[in-house]
Formats: structure tokens, C-alpha cells, sequence
């Protein structure tokens, strides 16, 4: 049967669409976020890189939850659905499945994706299907005005913790990992060229992939991550990974990170006692690195990695049910409905 | 030799053994020879809970009752005529049910010291008084099944899951049905294991000549074909209608299936059989909760799927948020709710029909729409296509209910010709000058349903209130309001679609019997039974919960009393009550089981005695 | 020089500005200050949407509305006499209900080119004849502000944030309001931050002294206190109110206080306010979601917690297999629903009624449970002290039904005398002989509170039907009938344990006005106006949705019509036509808003007129 | 104020329980598993163990979702509560943090803990709230009479997958790692003296406490993990973790797994190529380390690791809870209700 659906895809085949700018990715809403929040920059750069993808907007899909990140999808010229709280991965994952031919993506919050979202969002990330989620981690609730989360640090006093809060953070990195993600990376609000260059690598990753954005929501959470993006200290605390490059960091790039036993430490280039070489080399494939990488997120001695911590290649769940499909229309015949109706043990009344 | 034959309108045997000894599968066997024999039937399976139990315990008794006739059946029967009962819990457990004087056939091997003690027996209830008002027919099946297959030196195993095919030999023999289709679909379902296959036709033939040449059976029955409407029939459950019900819908409505849904007693059965249906391009999708279900199924519709969610009652309740949200985006969704024994947990393999009030307002905010009921078990593959058509051409969540007991029961359905089902038309706009994602078709009221990858229709769409037509995120006071009444007034446009109501009885009387769901055949029964009778009483049974038919009203108007039974604590009583304010009495029965005619007959003798309470 | 003085029964002030004109601030002090100078009032703030929007812009405006006077204030009232507009945009969306002939005090300064094109203006408002039918006192607030501060050559952003002060030192001068507590307050607030501190005391002063001294306002207003039942008083809101009201029962019934939440609009200041209370033994749980907000409070309940779970219809929604499951287990939960504008997201800031449905029938099989509604903000108090105390006492969850309105709204309260609020005495059971964790007490039908920790008393429970009083796992059919009625019973038996229902206005007459919750206020001043005519026009407001009290049908019978205005498309009439078979009629609002007095007073008028629909 | 509660624990510290043999821990309801479940031998275990806690068992509460696993608590004689599908982690945060001075004990499922409760399982983890928490994982639903469950190996044929499932499985080790577990292990059904020291160290650890336990289910999926444990494969099958020792296996202990870059790999320890010291050294609290073993999980070349992969001492959510009252109430008095009634902003009428 070739459903409504393919004669729309055919249709659209021969229409030549207008998707060469990011002009062309900004919707008619006005953006009704904060002044001074960082989502303004997520949303600009990934207007940008959106031409660069070369697909045309009109088979484009943004997915949210809810939160103020939530608002993503009313402000990108492409087919979007603002869901409900935390779901946003569950109702991506059917729009893919449903239609393998679209580009899918998810926008979520620290909240939105990791508290109320959890199981949808590790679920996806374990069947691998198509979909490309960025969590826009603030490290706080800003659409209910600053209640902590669950990527907030420990002891944040908050309107619901006036006597700080008990618990111990999730590193959104690590959970994906074990989650059995396959592309897993991160980046920041305020670095428009790296935000750049992660979004488009999530967008040619077959497979989820995981982008957790940090984001400052100067309101009710500001300079969280000041000190990954402010000049003086910057170059200090963050150490970006680069596929078959030592992690080297620092103002003049005089540190390095290489592991004692299992455990990442910061030695000195220009002290004479190490050189490049005994610096750890980032591997992409490796996924045993991708956890030694992940665990260097809430350590103080060292700087916070940026980048890709994971990029692998498995067959995509929404791959693997089209060939279900088929194969089962070889094996069994393209489906009849009179034939199944009138299937099996049967008779006849005079 | 020859022997008796006596003619009989209709019979009731029940099935009953250990889970092991599969009942499930001899009754399954005789329904389906009976049905091709051409008698009308209705059939009841009734597994033990959700655990397993131990061997031969009361817990672990499995049973398969079938009704069959030469006459109309609407239910499994109240009662059973005959019992065959593998072992003493089987006994124990079902006499009670068991007509005065009716027959018990028993597996004499299945009475040994350890059956008895597990059954609770002090003593075999075979050598006491306990059966003197029953013709009981003593036959150690176990004994000569081994015998039949001595030569074969089989695995122990082989031979002891073969037993239950004596016992069908011998039903055979005793009702007069052919072995062939038995033996057809054995020798389909073995080709590949020779040995159990021989195993198999050899013990069901044993059990036949058993009967044949020994005396212990004195009489054989007829029970002649039934009148039944002209046609090609299959026996069906309710659960695979529905699964059915569903395909037939996407491939009128030329779209794919996406079904959203995570296991739950008694639904699982609809995911496992639109599991095996890829080949229409069904796509089954287990979530990891019944929230990922319903909301995979809204996004899979947003793409252009016919999104369908199965469940349970505990599984609604976990749906209704995002109900809320497939009202607001106004997409098309079938959400099968198969109700069972509540609150929470329940009795979990148990029937109820109290999910009816969650279906109707288990949301939060107004979010109206529509709900149907299935009355039979086929009746729920017309329950389901009728949601679906109703989902499609209203864009609108639309609730299907039907329950445990029409899920796994079974009966004859005259097989629909595909080609005359009634047509479903959505249809995709392309069209960019002057759309709007919230515009509306005049009559129905519907969206335009607009997919992802159409050029020029990008638009976005969510949980927060939308402004009229333009779809836009909206705070204004006026059109919230207008909005709410958009919405409730498209459901309300659903009556215009639907026919009238009627009522199977005089169009005027003394008690209308007021019904829905699973309640059909018990209720048509005693109504049928007072008819017979002479008394005026008639049947109304609704498949339209919400929004009611037109002419409801007007109807209940025509009738002394009112009498509403339901397998609830009274649901439906509110709705009706409200919004027609009229003195409806209720018949509930809260017990996990359905009624059974009798029940349903005395209450109405006593509304025509006037002894109302 | 002096000035007229007039003398009026009571005023509405409107206090309008962009989100970050500190205009809830200044409401705020303006109640407390009212408040304390002993007027009956009543405020309504109105936030912007939760998303900020850009400065200046319409959707940027917030607003604080209060009514104040020397006679009994029930709503915040429906228009008001005196706009304060900070900016071009907060004149813009209020002008339309201020009173014609009402007075407006602008900022001048809010009205420059770039406020004016934000606002939508094409021309300055303050030079056409936009305003032509109102006082317009035009003020340079900013300007004026700045000057105050001058020589402190302060951060601009303090003298920005400061003039919020200028304008109500001016109302302060015009309604004769004192300045004492206000400077008290910022005393303590900015103790440590004495140049924040300077700033705001001389700007307060100098919007007092420049309404001295310059001729611009030529009259001053007195409203005489109003004549309240004597005692202590203080202002409260509904959403402090009830986090109040649940740690007063906590303490009453000697039980530490848990709440599972989960933060949502508009119900989180509840846990704000909780979670303030540590020193109580308040133990609040930020959950990761409602569902584990709702089951880790019915843990707590278990282990002999008061628990408590806040939340607003989307929340509701998924918690409604988790209250299936504390209907089953019998264990004492308050579970407040601080309703907003549904269905799914719907308007998040924004009231409503709707969800009255949901919390009579939201859960999956027969699982009734009491359903208690707030009518004003401090009675919030009383609800959730009384939902507890019921829930205690009968082993059962509670919902208690609040809304946006009153969460954010408020009113002057006469302070409870705690040792006088009625008591609340849970008991734990530690006598192993004879307990059975399902045998009840004869009175309540509850089941007895045996909580970990007990030697002997071990025992098990969870969401399977439960025998009767064993409470072992139970699937026969008899008894899940029993249970089934037992639990209904119990609920219905709350009826016993409240007080009757009492009308406002003659026991007979000729329209009575039945309402719920927040529609309080409206309706009361409304037929007291209707009253006032000399019209039998009668009001009864319900505080027990279910189970309702013994009287309300006697009560019903008594007038000729009914009728039931409601934040909603209709749902309490539901109920009171199902139950009672009365032609109820309805006034349905669904904007996001409160009622106007005045809307229901016309309604009545119809039906007095007897043009009914 | 002290509470009834308080009263309740006061009157039971003169009680003397009985609870000195297993016997003690079995209630009166009759087990209702298939003959030949592996949830007999750990229910056996349990009960086993508890006496050595030494915690009087009207101290010790069982919370459990829905599943096969889930009917747990209804055959321990201590106090039981037998919730909704998925929320054991839940109610038990409750139970807990109501009352710290229970031992609590969370019986779950793949299908209850891993697919509908993940959410509540990884946050009870990051949380760290002192929670026993058993995941019996027979790689099935087992109730609702054998689909896939999260952790079924990928083409999986069940009921609802006659084509083979197409999820890529859940390791729960690495799972409970990447949310932040505190104390992770994994042990089997069929070897009862593991799974004795497995429990009770689980009993022991101050936090969340983690426990895969691999359970054959002999009617859905039976044999799943027969390798694990038949005489004859299982010792080239099983590599058992214990703190500072080798990780070495084999019938003969002929073999080691040693490290080559971050990939583990089987060496021979015959072959005179490789000694005991070229092998990993377990390492209970090396975080990195658990996750380079979580890590073998799936693979066919290495043995599958039993044993605790993590152990490390963090203030548990319960403990920072009563720690955070008792300083308010040091901070602020003791809460008096007519106080806060009559604080702030107050006037009197006359
Ligand atoms: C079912 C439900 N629960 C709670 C809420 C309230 N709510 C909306 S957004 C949000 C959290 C937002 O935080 P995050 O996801 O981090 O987004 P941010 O605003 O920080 O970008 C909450 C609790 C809701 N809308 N629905
Ligand atoms: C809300 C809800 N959804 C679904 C179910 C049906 N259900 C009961 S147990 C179960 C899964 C059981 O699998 P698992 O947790 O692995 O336990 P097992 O039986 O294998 O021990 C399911 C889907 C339910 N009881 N409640
Ligand atoms: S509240 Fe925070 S996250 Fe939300 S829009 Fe404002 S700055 Fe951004
Ligand atoms: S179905 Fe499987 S898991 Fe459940 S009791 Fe039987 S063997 Fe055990
Ligand atoms: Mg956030
Ligand atoms: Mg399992």
C-alpha cells in the first residue's frame, strides 16, 4: 500500500525549498526569552548551521518539553511540536519512527530532560533511534522562576532549598554514556564556533546523539559557567577534546592531562617532566575514555572538558525497523486485509 | 452396537485442569469444530491470577467454558451442563457452577492422595456422597493416554501434554463433531516435531474409539446447525477484533499503524498480534510506560500515522495527562482502554467496566471527546474502526473501551467484506496560501491535519491555548473561552455522524434495560426471556458514551422504569441521570465476573412488580 | 495649605508597570499598610506570562490590583478607580477597566518614543483624547526619583528600582495611609544594604512631601476602618495559607509533616513556604517528578507521616494511579490541587475550576475519595487542616481543591487560636493480639495506622485487592464486592463527621446560588447587592464535593430556581443533577478570570425576570 | 515536638525480637512462583542473611513495584509494601526519608525497575538515599507472561517481538554507574554463597545500594544464563571481582584479564607470556575502574564480571536531611505554631 504520506514525500520531492539562510530558519514569533539568556545564542547558532545540514526545513521537526529551552521550537521556521513536561524525547522518538525521511530534533532543559524526562530520554538514547537532543543545561528551573535541579550543585540554595539542597548532581555526560548513548558531546552558550561545529556533528551522527548545552540563565541561576567563558579564566578551566589530540589546555597551552593509573591529573608542559606524549590522546571510538573524560565533569582540580566525548557508529532503531518491515513484506507478502480477515479456520452458512 | 441419540437446543461444557494440562487449548480445539459444525456459540476462557501456582492447588485450576447451539447464544451460559474436570481441584473449584444432575466427566488419575490433599478434599470425593446429584463418568485418561502411546517410547513429558486430547476425542464422540479440523491444524501446527504430532492424532483418536467401543457412555447428542445470518464465518476474540479492527482502519484510511504501547493484563494480546502484522507496514512500538506509549503515538500522528495506544485501566491513568495534550493539539488518536478489576492493582486478570467515568473526565481542564464501547467480543473490531473514523475525520483522541471479559472471549462472526467497510478520508493539505494550523472545516470542526514534510505548511503546535485559527500561543481571556466551546462543540458534532439510537423491543413499555459494553449478550438475554414471557420490556445498549446520541433521550422517555446494569459500583446511572434527569435505577455487580442472565432477569421481575427500592 | 478631603466607603487601586517596575512589591506594601490601618480588602496580583517578555511591551506588564474600604470587601474588584501607570504599555492594557471618570497617575517618562511604539501606541495617549473621560495626573516619576537621590550619586540601576517608592509615597499621601510600616519594613529588609536602604526611604518621603506640597493633587481620600469582628488580624495569602494550614495539622496530630512536590505553577510557592519551616521537622522532597512526589508521600504515610503532595491539574493528572493505589492501601494523603487553566498546559498563570472532575473521577476502577474546596485565600487554611484531619481519621487520601486565585490573591485573616483548632488524634496500633491490618473501626470504617517500627504488628500491603479483614492478597469475587462497598462506605461516611450546610439568605425563595470554591467573593457580593434590592435571592457555597453534606438536597428543594456559576464549562452541576434530578442552571466563565460581581448579579436578574434558557 | 512516631521507637527499644534464625524472616502467605524460579533461591538467600544484620525485622521494610520479583515482600515477615508498577524506588525514598531509622529494602524487576521505574531508580542512585535496592533481572516479563524487557539481548523473539526486539539492552551496572551510584554490584540466583555476601554488603553500605541479580526465568526465558552457571562452562564464563585482587578466572585459574590501552583482554597465565601482575587489580573504590569493568558486560571475548564493581562512602540524602532540621532547629527554636501564626505583619481590631 503506498500510504497518503509517500504521495506528500513525492510531492515535496519536486519542490525546490528556500533554506539557504538561517534568515530562513526564523519563525514569526517573537522570542520572548530573558534579556541577556543564553538561549538567545543556542537559538542563533543553530539557525546558522541548520542551511549547512542541507535539508530542506520543511522536513525538519522540533520536539520540546516544557520549560523556558521548551520555547525553542515556536521560533524555528520548521515543523515543530512544544509537547508536555519531560516527554519530548517519547514523542520524538514517534515522529521518527513514523517517518524515518524526517530530521528530528529534540530541545530540553536540565528539568525538562533529566528530572520529570529521565526514562524517556535514557530509553531513547539506549535504542539509538535517530534523533538529535540538546539539553540546554542551566542547572536550575527557570521557567517556574528558580527552583534547583538535578544538574545543580550540591548545597544550591534555591526557593524550594532556602537551607541549600541534599542532593548529589547528575553528570548529564556520564548518565548518557551509561545509558549505552553512542554519540554523546557538550558545549557552551557563549562559545558560538564550538556550539557551532557540535550541533552539525549531532546532525550527521546516525544514531542519537546528546548534546548538553550549558547555558546561563542570567535571572535566577546567573555566572554558573562564568568561569568557563569569561577571558581570565577560561583557557583555566576548560579543556576542549579533539579526535587524535593530546588534551592540552592553558593560556599559553602549558598543561596537560595524562592519567595516574585510572585517574586524570593536570602536569605542567614547561616544567620539563612531561611533553605531549604523556598526555592522554582523545579517542572519539574509545568508550572506556569517554567515562575516564566524563568523570574529569565535577572534579575542581581539573579543567571542564568540552567537546566530543563519543562518537560511535550502531544501526539506528528507526534503520532497523524499516528493514523489519520489509523483510516481512518479502517473507510474507505485502499485506492483504481481506485475505487476513478471511484467514485460518473459516465456514460457510447457507 | 448402537446407542442413544438425544437432540438438544443448546449446551454448556466447562474445561477445567491444571495450567499445565492445557485447557485452554481443548477448548479452543472444540470451539473451533463447533463453530464450523455451524452452531452459534459464546465462549469464556478463565485463567488462574497472574502468578503462577503450584501444581494441582484451587489457585493454579485453568477452565475453558463454551456455550454452543442451534439457537441464538449471547453469553458462555450461567451455568454448565457438562464438566470435564483433569484432576480434584478442577472438581473442586467448579462444581458449585454445575447444573443439578448435570455430568462430570473426571480424570481418575487426577484424584490420587497428593491431588486431594492440595485440593483441600478430606476424601475423594469420588467414593463419598459429594456427586450423588450428578452422573459422573470415571475415565483415568492419564492411564490410557501411556497406553495408546506404549510403542512409541515418547519423552514422559510428550506423553502427559497429550492427555487433554483424549478428553477432546471423547467431547467429539459424545456432541457428534468431525475430528478433521483437529487434526488439520495439528498436523499444521507439528510438521516439524513427527513424534509429538503422532503422539497427538494417535490420543485423540483413542479418546473417539475409547467412547465408541466401551459402554460407559450411554447417550450422544445432536445439536443441530444454527440459523445463523448467511455468510462466511470465523470464531474471533475480542482482542484480536480489536487488533484487526485497527488494521482495517489505517489501510482505509491509507495510512501506516503506529502502535504505542507497554504490556498490561488483560490488553498485551492487541500488541502481540499487531506485532505479527509488519507485513502492512505496522509499526509496534514497546515503550518503556504507558506515557511514552500515548505520546510516541501523538508524535507518530503529528508525522501522519494512525496513532494508537493500547491499555489498561492503571495504564489510562497514566495516559490522561497527555490526553489533555492530544486535545489541545487536536491530532488523531485511538486509545484502547481494556478495562479490568480496579482500583490499582485489582484483580488484574479480572473483567469491570469502571473505567467509563476516568474515560469521560479523567483529565485535567475541559478536554472532552469522544467514547465508545464495544458490546461483543467481534463487536470490538467495529468499536475500534468507528473510533478510528470518528479520530481521523474529527482530529480528536477518541477512547475505545472494551474489558477483560469480551478481551479473551470468543464467538462466531459473519466476516466482513473489506470492500464495504465504511470509507475513511483524511486527507493532507499541500496547499501554503491561506493556511492555517487552527482554520476549521465547517461541519466538523476539524483541523487541517498538516504533516511534516509538506513545503510551505511549517507551523507549530503545543499544550499551551492557541488562538483561534492562526494557532498561535495565546493568553487572551475571549478566546480561551471561545476555544474551550470550539473544542467541546466539535465533540458535540460527532452526534450529527452517528446513527440514531434503537431500541431491540417495543418502542414503549414498562422497563427499558439500559446497557453498555460486555453487559450486551446478558442483558438481551433476559430481556429476550421476558419477552417470551409477554412482558414489556426492551434493550437498549449504547456504543456512544460520549457524545450521546440525539435521540437518548426521547427514547428513555418512552418507558415506565429505567434499569441500568453495570459491572461497576454505577457509572453510567450518573451520565444518563444528569443529563436527563430522570429516576434511573442501577444493577451493579462489583465481583470481577460478568452477569449472568438470571441475575439481570429477577431484577427486572422485580421493577415490573413495582418493588423498586 | 489645605486641601479637600473626601470620605468614601471603599476604592480599587490598579498598580501597573513593566516586570521590572517592582509593582507587586508596592501592592504589596500598600496591603499590609491598609491592612494595618485596619480597611477590609482584597488583592489580586497579575503576572506577566511565565516566560519574561521583553521590557516595556504589553505582554511585560504586571499588575497589582487592590480593594479596600470600610465595609465588608469580598473580590478584588471588577473595575477600579485609580490606574498608577508606570509605563505606555501597563496604560495600554488596563485603561480598559477603569471606571469612566477614573483617576490615572502616569510616569511620564514611561511614555517616550520607544515605550510608546512597544505599547503599540502610534500617538502619546497623554496628548490626543484617549484619555479625554478621566483625571489624568502626569508625573515625571523617574526624573523626580533621580533628583531624591542625587547627591548619593548611587548605581543607576538602585535609582531605577527605586521609583516604585516615589508613586506610593504619593497614594500613600492620597488615601492617608501611614509610612511607618513601610519604613519599618525596608529597615529590616536592607539592614544590610544601607545605601539601598537611604534610597528607598527619601524616594517613599519624597512622593509623600511632593503630593504635599505641589497643588497637583487638589483632593485627599479617607476610608474609615471597617467594622471587622474584633481581634488580631493579618494579611495572608491562599498559597501561604495552606502550607499554614498543613503544618497546623502536622503539629496538631503530633505527626512530622513530609511533602513529596514537584515544582508547578501555580502551586510551588506552597513548598517555597514549607521548606522555609525545617525548624518544624517539615521534611519537603523536591521529586523528580509528580509521581514520585505523590508515592514517596504515601511512603512517608506509611511510616506514620502526615504526607502531603502539592501540585496543579497537569501534576494531578499524573499522580492519578498513585491515589488509586492510597485508596487501596487505605493510608492517610492530602494531595492540594492548586487548579489553573487547562486542558494539557492550557495558561499556565492564568485560574479555573476545572479540574472538579478529575478529582471526583480521575483513577482507573471504583475509587472514591473526599474532595474538599477552598472559598478565599485564608480559608485555604481551614481546608487543608480539615482534608487532613479527614484523612487521618478515616485512613483515606483527601483532595483539596485551591486555585491561581487564591493562591496569589489575599485578604486580611483574624488569626486562629492554634490551642482552639479542632483536634486531630491519629493512634498507632502496638497490640499484636488481634491485629488484623484490614479490620475497621465500627464508626469511621477506617483501618488501623500500623507503622514500621512496631514490634509484632509486621504485615504487608499493596494494590491487589485485599481480603476483608486480613488484608491478604484476595481475588474471590464476594469479597472484592464487599471491599468495593466498604470503601465506598467509608467516604460516604465522612458525611457524618461535618457540619450541615447553612445558606446565606432566606431558607426559602426564589433563586439560590450554589457555588465552590473561589467563586466565593462573587457570588456573595452579588446576591447581597440582589438582597439589598429586597430580592429573595439566597447563596449556598460548598466546601465538601464529596462526599456532599446530608442537607444540601432539603436545601435545594427550598427555592425555585437554581443556579451554579462556575470557573468552567459546567462540572459541579454535573454532580448536583445526577444526585438531586433538579433542573440546576449554569454560568460558565472560562477565561482565565475570577468572576465579576456583576456578572453574576445580572444572571440573577434574568432569572428573576424569569427569561431562563 | 516529639512525635507519636518517636513514641512508637521509644516503647520498641524494650521489645526483644525475635528474629535469631531465617525461619523468623518467612511470613505465613505460601509462595506463588513456577516450581523452579530462581526467585526461590534468593528469596531463600535473603532471608538467610537477615538474622547477621542484626536489625530487628519490625525494623526492616520491603517496598516492591508489580512483577513476578515484586510479590517479594508479601514472604519476609517484616513489614512489606507491595506498590504500583515502578514506583518501589519511590515509596522507599519515602519510607526512608520519613523514617531513617528503618533498614529499607526495594525489590524490583528489568521490566519494573529498568523500563517504567528508571527514572525513579537513577534518581534514588544519584540521590543516595540509604536504600537497599535488588534488581532481579531474568531479561524478561515475567508477569505479563514473557515480553522483552529493557534488558533482553537485541532480536529478541517474545509475544510482542515475533520478528526479533530491536533495543540495544540496558547494562544496570553501567547505568547505576553513570547516574552516580555509590555502591554497585552484581551477583546470580544460582550461587548462593555470592549472593549471601552480595546482600549483606548491600546491607552494610550507608547509601543507595545497587544489586543486579541475574534470575532465571524457567517459563519466559529459561536458561538465559545457564553458561553463568552450569558446571561446565561457568568457571570460563564468570570472573569474580574481589578488592585488591587479580582478575583472574578459569578452571584452573589459568586465566587473567589484563588491560591493553583502556580495553580489557583475556590472557592466558600458562602460556608464561603474562603473570598475576600484568593483570587488573580490583579495586572497590576506584570509580574509573567500575566502569571499565561495567564495560565487559557485553562483550562475548570476556568473562562476565560478578562481585561488587563500586564501594565508596558519600553522606547519604537521609543523614544531610535530619542533619539540615536539627541545624534549623538550632538556628531557629523548635517550631512554635501560634508564633508563626501570629509572626510578621499583624494588626488588632478592636
Ligand atoms: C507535568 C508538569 N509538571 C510541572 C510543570 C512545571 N514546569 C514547567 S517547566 C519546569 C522545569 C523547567 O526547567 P528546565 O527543564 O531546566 O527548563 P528551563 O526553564 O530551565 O529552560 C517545570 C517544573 C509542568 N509544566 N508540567
Ligand atoms: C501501570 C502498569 N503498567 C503495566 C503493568 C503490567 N505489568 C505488570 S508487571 C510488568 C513487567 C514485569 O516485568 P519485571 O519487572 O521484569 O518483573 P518479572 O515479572 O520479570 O519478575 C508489567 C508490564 C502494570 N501492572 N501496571
Ligand atoms: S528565566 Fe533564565 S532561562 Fe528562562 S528565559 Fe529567563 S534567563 Fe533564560
Ligand atoms: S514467570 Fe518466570 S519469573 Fe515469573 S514466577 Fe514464573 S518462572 Fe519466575
Ligand atoms: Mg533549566
Ligand atoms: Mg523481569
Amino acid at each position: 500500500m503506498t500510504t497518503l504520506v509517500d504521495t506528500i514525500i513525492e510531492q515535496a520531492q519536486t519542490a525546490n525549498p528556500s533554506n539557504h539562510s538561517s534568515k530562513d530558519f526564523q519563525s514569526d514569533q517573537d522570542v520572548r526569552w530573558c534579556p541577556g539568556c543564553g538561549d538567545y545564542s543556542i537559538l542563533a547558532q543553530a539557525q546558522r548551521i541548520m542551511p549547512d545540514l542541507g535539508i530542506p526545513r520543511h522536513n525538519i521537526v522540533f520536539v520540546s518539553g516544557i520549560g523556558c529551552s521548551s520555547r525553542f521550537p515556536y521560533y524555528m521556521e520548521t515543523y515543530g511540536f512544544h509537547s508536555i513536561h519531560g516527554r519530548a524525547t517519547a514523542v520524538a522518538s514517534g515522529v521518527k519512527l513514523a517517518r524515518p525521511d524526517l530530521s528530528v530534533w529534540v530541545v530540553t532543559g536540565d528539568g525538562d530532560g533529566m528530572s520529570i524526562g529521565g526514562n524517556h530520554l535514557i530509553h531513547l538514547l539506549r535504542r539509538n533511534i535517530d534523533v538529535n537532543i540538546l539539553l540546554f543545561n542551566n542547572q536550575i528551573y527557570g521557567l517556574t522562576k528558580g527552583q534547583y535541579s538535578p544538574t545543580s550543585e550540591k548545597g544550591k540554595v534555591t526557593k524550594s532549598t532556602p537551607y541549600g539542597s541534599l542532593d548529589y548532581p547528575f553528570n548529564p555526560v556520564a548518565l548518557a554514556l551509561g545509558a549505552g548513548a553512542t554519540f554523546v558531546a557538550r558545549t557552551i552558550d557563549r562559545d558560538p564556533k564550538h556550539l557551532q561545529q557540535m550541533l552539525k556533528r549531532a546532525g550527521h551522527h546516525v544514531g542519537t546523539s546528546f548534546v548538553e548545552v550549558y547555558q546561563n540563565c542570567n535571572v535566577f541561576n546567573d555566572g554558573t559557567f562564568s568561569h568557563l567563558t569569561e577571558k581570565g579564566t577560561k583557557d583555566d578551566y576548560v579543556v576542549f577534546l579533539e579526535h587524535g589530540k593530546p588534551l592540552i589546555f592553558g593560556k599559553a597551552n602549558d598543561k596537560g592531562i595524562r592519567l595516574s593509573g585510572f585517574t586524570p591529573e593536570v602536569v605542567s608542559l614547561t616544567d620539563g617532566k612531561y611533553s605531549a606524549n604523556d598526555l592522554i590522546i582523545h579517542n572519539e571510538h574509545d568508550t572506556t575514555l569517554s567515562f575516564i573524560l566524563a568523570n574529569m565533569t565535577y572534579n575542581e582540580f581539573l579543567p571542564r572538558p568540552l567537546g566530543i566525548f563519543l562518537d560511535i557508529a550502531r544501526p539506528s532503531y528507526d534503520f532497523e525497523m524499516q528493514k523489519q518491515i520489509e523483510y516481512a513484506k518479502r517473507k510474507r507478502g505485502e499485506g492483504d486485509m481481506s485475505a487476513l480477515l478471511n484467514s485460518g479456520e473459516t465456514w460457510i452458512i447457507q | 452396537m448402537t446407542r442413544k441419540t438425544k437432540s438438544v437446543e443448546d449446551v454448556t461444557i466447562r474445561f477445567a485442569g491444571d495450567s499445565g494440562d492445557g485447557m485452554q487449548f481443548t477448548g479452543t480445539q472444540f470451539t473451533n469444530t463447533t463453530a464450523i459444525f455451524g452452531n452459534d456459540l459464546s465462549t469464556l476462557p478463565d485463567y488462574p491470577a497472574e502468578i503462577r501456582a503450584p501444581q494441582g492447588t484451587t489457585f493454579g485450576v485453568s477452565g475453558f467454558q463454551i456455550h454452543f447451539g442451534s439457537t441464538e447464544i449471547n453469553t458462555p451460559g450461567d451455568t454448565f451442563d457438562v464438566l470435564v474436570a483433569m484432576n480434584a481441584a478442577a472438581l473442586k473449584v467448579n462444581l458449585r457452577s454445575l447444573i443439578k444432575g448435570g455430568s462430570i466427566i473426571v480424570n481418575t488419575d487426577g484424584f490420587n492422595e497428593k491431588n486431594l490433599k492440595l485440593a483441600g478434599y478430606s476424601e475423594n470425593p469420588l467414593h463419598n456422597h459429594t456427586l450423588a446429584d450428578y452422573s459422573v463418568y470415571e475415565v483415568d485418561i492419564t492411564k490410557l493416554t501411556s497406553l495408546a502411546l506404549q510403542d512409541l517410547n515418547l519423552a514422559p513429558k510428550i506423553v502427559d501434554r497429550s492427555k487433554n486430547l483424549f478428553a477432546l476425542g471423547m467431547m467429539f464422540w459424545i456432541y457428534h463433531r468431525p475430528l478433521e479440523p483437529t487434526i488439520k491444524w495439528l498436523n499444521e501446527k507439528f510438521s516439524k516435531k513427527p513424534d509429538v504430532l503422532e503422539a497427538n492424532l494417535r490420543v485423540l483418536k483413542a479418546g473417539w474409539n475409547f467412547s465408541e467401543t466401551t459402554e460407559i457412555f450411554s447417550v450422544r447428542y445432536n445439536i443441530a446447525p444454527a440459523k445463523l445470518y448467511p455468510g462466511k464465518y470465523r470464531n474471533i476474540t475480542g482482542n484480536q477484533a480489536t487488533a484487526w479492527g485497527l488494521l482495517a482502519a489505517a489501510q482505509k484510511a491509507r495510512l501506516t499503524l503506529f502502535l504505542g504501547s507497554y504490556p498490561i493484563t488483560p490488553a498485551s494480546d492487541i500488541l502481540h498480534e499487531l506485532a505479527k502484522h509488519k507485513n502492512f507496514g505496522v509499526k509496534t512500538f514497546q515503550a518503556e510506560d504507558e506515557i511514552a506509549g500515548v505520546t510516541s503515538a501523538i508524535g507518530a500522528a503529528f508525522a501522519g500515522s494512525l496513532g494508537v495506544t493500547t491499555t489498561s485501566g492503571p495504564g489510562l491513568a497514566l495516559k490522561t495527562e497527555a490526553l489533555g495534550l492530544a486535545v489541545m493539539v487536536e491530532l488523531p488518536l485511538v486509545v484502547v482502554d481494556v478495562q479490568r478489576s480496579g482500583p490499582s492493582t485489582g484483580l488484574p486478570t479480572k473483567t469491570e467496566q469502571a473505567d467509563l467515568m476516568q474515560a469521560l473526565y479523567g483529565r485535567n481542564g475541559e478536554a472532552p471527546l469522544p467514547v465508545i464501547a464495544a458490546s461483543t467480543p467481534s463487536d470490538c473490531f467495529n468499536a475500534v474502526f468507528e473510533s478510528a473514523r470518528i479520530a481521523i475525520k474529527y482530529m480528536t483522541p477518541v477512547i475505545c473501551l472494551t474489558d477483560g471479559y469480551l478481551a479473551n472471549g470468543s464467538e462466531p462472526w459473519l466476516i466482513p467484506n473489506y470492500d464495504q467497510l465504511p470509507n475513511i478520508a483524511p486527507s493532507f493539505p499541500t496547499e501554503p496560501d491561506g493556511f492555517f494550523p487552527y482554520a476549521r472545516n465547517e461541519t466538523t470542526l476539524a483541523r487541517p491535519w498538516a504533516i511534516p514534510g509538506t513545503p510551505g505548511l511549517e507551523h507549530r503546535i503545543g499544550g499551551l491555548e492557541k488562538q483561534n485559527i492562526t494557532g498561535n500561543v495565546n493568553y487572551e481571556p475571549e478566546n480561551h473561552e471561545v476555544m474551550v466551546k470550539l473544542r467541546a462543540e466539535k465533540i458535540a458534532r460527532v452526534a450529527n455522524d452517528i446513527p440514531m439510537a434503537e431500541v431491540d423491543g417495543d418502542a414503549h413499555g414498562d422497563v427499558l434495560v439500559v446497557g453498555w459494553g460486555s453487559t450486551y449478550g446478558a442483558i438481551r438475554t433476559a430481556v429476550q426471556r421476558h419477552r417470551a414471557k409477554g412482558h414489556s420490556v426492551a434493550h437498549l445498549h449504547l456504543t456512544y458514551l460520549h457524545p450521546l446520541q440525539k435521540n437518548i433521550g426521547e427514547l428513555l422517555s418512552n418507558y415506565k422504569k429505567i434499569l441500568i446494569p453495570e459491572i461497576n459500583n454505577g457509572q453510567l446511572i450518573h451520565i444518563l441521570r444528569s443529563q436527563y434527569l430522570l429516576p434511573a435505577i442501577g444493577l451493579n455487580k462489583i465481583q470481577g465476573l460478568p452477569f449472568r442472565a438470571e441475575e439481570i432477569e429477577i431484577k427486572i421481575d422485580e421493577l415490573l412488580k413495582g418493588n423498586t427500592p
